[in-house]
């Protein structure tokens, strides 16, 4: 017996000292079933040593880590913004 | 309503006279007009800052910047608004941001203005790395807790 | 500090970069600058407004003002601030009054303009007398309990 | 016997609809004795029909109907103001 496996391509993409921090402006991941926005960010954040608050935004909203993903979403991660 | 992203150096004024004289000109019900200009400081927490970068968010800012006027828009009786923001290598001095507020009386342009400004500053995706004498450093945010004391 | 009361159509975002030029050319911790313009309307309760006189009290507005700056300057943190009024025959879309604040952070800068606005429509002596189809009539003051209604 | 008068000499302004009803811009007046601005008021405006509020100001600075005048004083009358 064989299941169909679905899997998401997700574009990340990080600003600022996180974008330093993880040492690279965006990547593509691959995962398959329900993904939140926190998953991908326990997943990318896993090696690296941020401790500050992070933002996320999914095309380009405002979410929370408990969005829920959907296939060709663009999910980016960043710090507190300071433009102004 | 017009929002622009700015790779170099720009006059506010001359933007800003442009705009009234070529989107406005015919708005004679205008009786008051709010603006606000942040520059670039030459110290920052204690330092002296040499230059900043300014980075940002491109697929995001413009649109979200649109919101944010949108949002003023509903909330007060204002005619026109703009948001012109700089990015890239700034130097101390030079113009960071720009909004303006058209309206018939004086309060809706000062609020319009006043919360484009609060909602740019803490939400907008632009992020500042300064150059000082101890090497490059990204800027702290503002506290949320103490808008008094918010840095300009 | 710097008051001007003038008696001919004037160029408000001419002087303001002009005075910054001149005066605050220095001064590399400005941050922010708040400002307000207010124009001459074509309508005022519901009538058409063909042109206006300004009248004021010569010897005591120049004098009026630097207090109504002062004030503004103890009470917020700002680096300087300039108030133009227009005196004589005002035609619609004309300006009117410009206020002006620099500081080194936002919140000072936006107080102090509007605290200056706030005091200059309620306390200095200046008066406006419309010219309407039906002929000339005193503008009515503001109601002091409506601040939110305020006209610019 | 004689008593000492003294006469004080007041310049008195008139501004905006107050200058309308009163028909001149500025005046001298001449007073014995303790003066207010609202015993001049009340000379000045005793034919006239104003009845909006009056602003007074001595010297140039604003002040209430009870200030007591000095000699060479200016006051002024004029209604509330609408500048800006």
């Amino acid at each position: 017996m064989y299941h169909s496996v679905i899997i998401m391509v997700i574009v990340v993409k990080y600003f600022a000292s996180i974008s330093d921090a993880i040492g690279k402006t965006s990547e593509q991941i691959e995962w398959q079933d329900k993904i939140t926005a926190g998953d991908i960010w326990a997943d990318v954040s896993k090696n690296i040593k941020y401790t500050g608050k992070v933002m996320v935004a999914v095309n380009h909203e405002y979410v929370d880590m408990s969005y829920l993903l959907s296939e060709n979403d663009e999910i980016a991660f960043f710090p507190p913004v300071t433009g102004g | 309503m017009y929002i622009e992203i700015i790779n170099e150096e720009f006059d506010p004024w001359q933007k800003l006279v442009e705009y009234k004289r070529s989107q406005l000109k015919e708005k004679n019900n205008i009786g008051a007009c709010s603006v606000f200009l942040g520059t670039m400081r030459d110290i920052n927490s204690g330092d002296a800052i040499k230059s900043m970068e300014l980075q940002h968010y491109p697929d995001m800012t413009e649109g979200y910047l649109e919101k944010i006027v949108q949002n003023a828009t509903k909330k007060y009786k204002i005619i026109d608004s703009i948001v012109l923001h700089r990015v890239g290598l700034v130097n101390p001095s030079d113009p960071i941001v720009l909004v303006a507020s058209w309206s018939e009386h004086r309060d809706e342009a000062f609020e319009a203005t006043r919360q484009i400004m609060e909602a740019l500053k803490s939400e907008a995706p632009f992020w500042k790395k300064e150059a000082t004498d101890k090497g490059f450093r990204w800027v702290e945010p503002e506290m949320q807790s103490s808008e008094e004391m918010n840095e300009a």
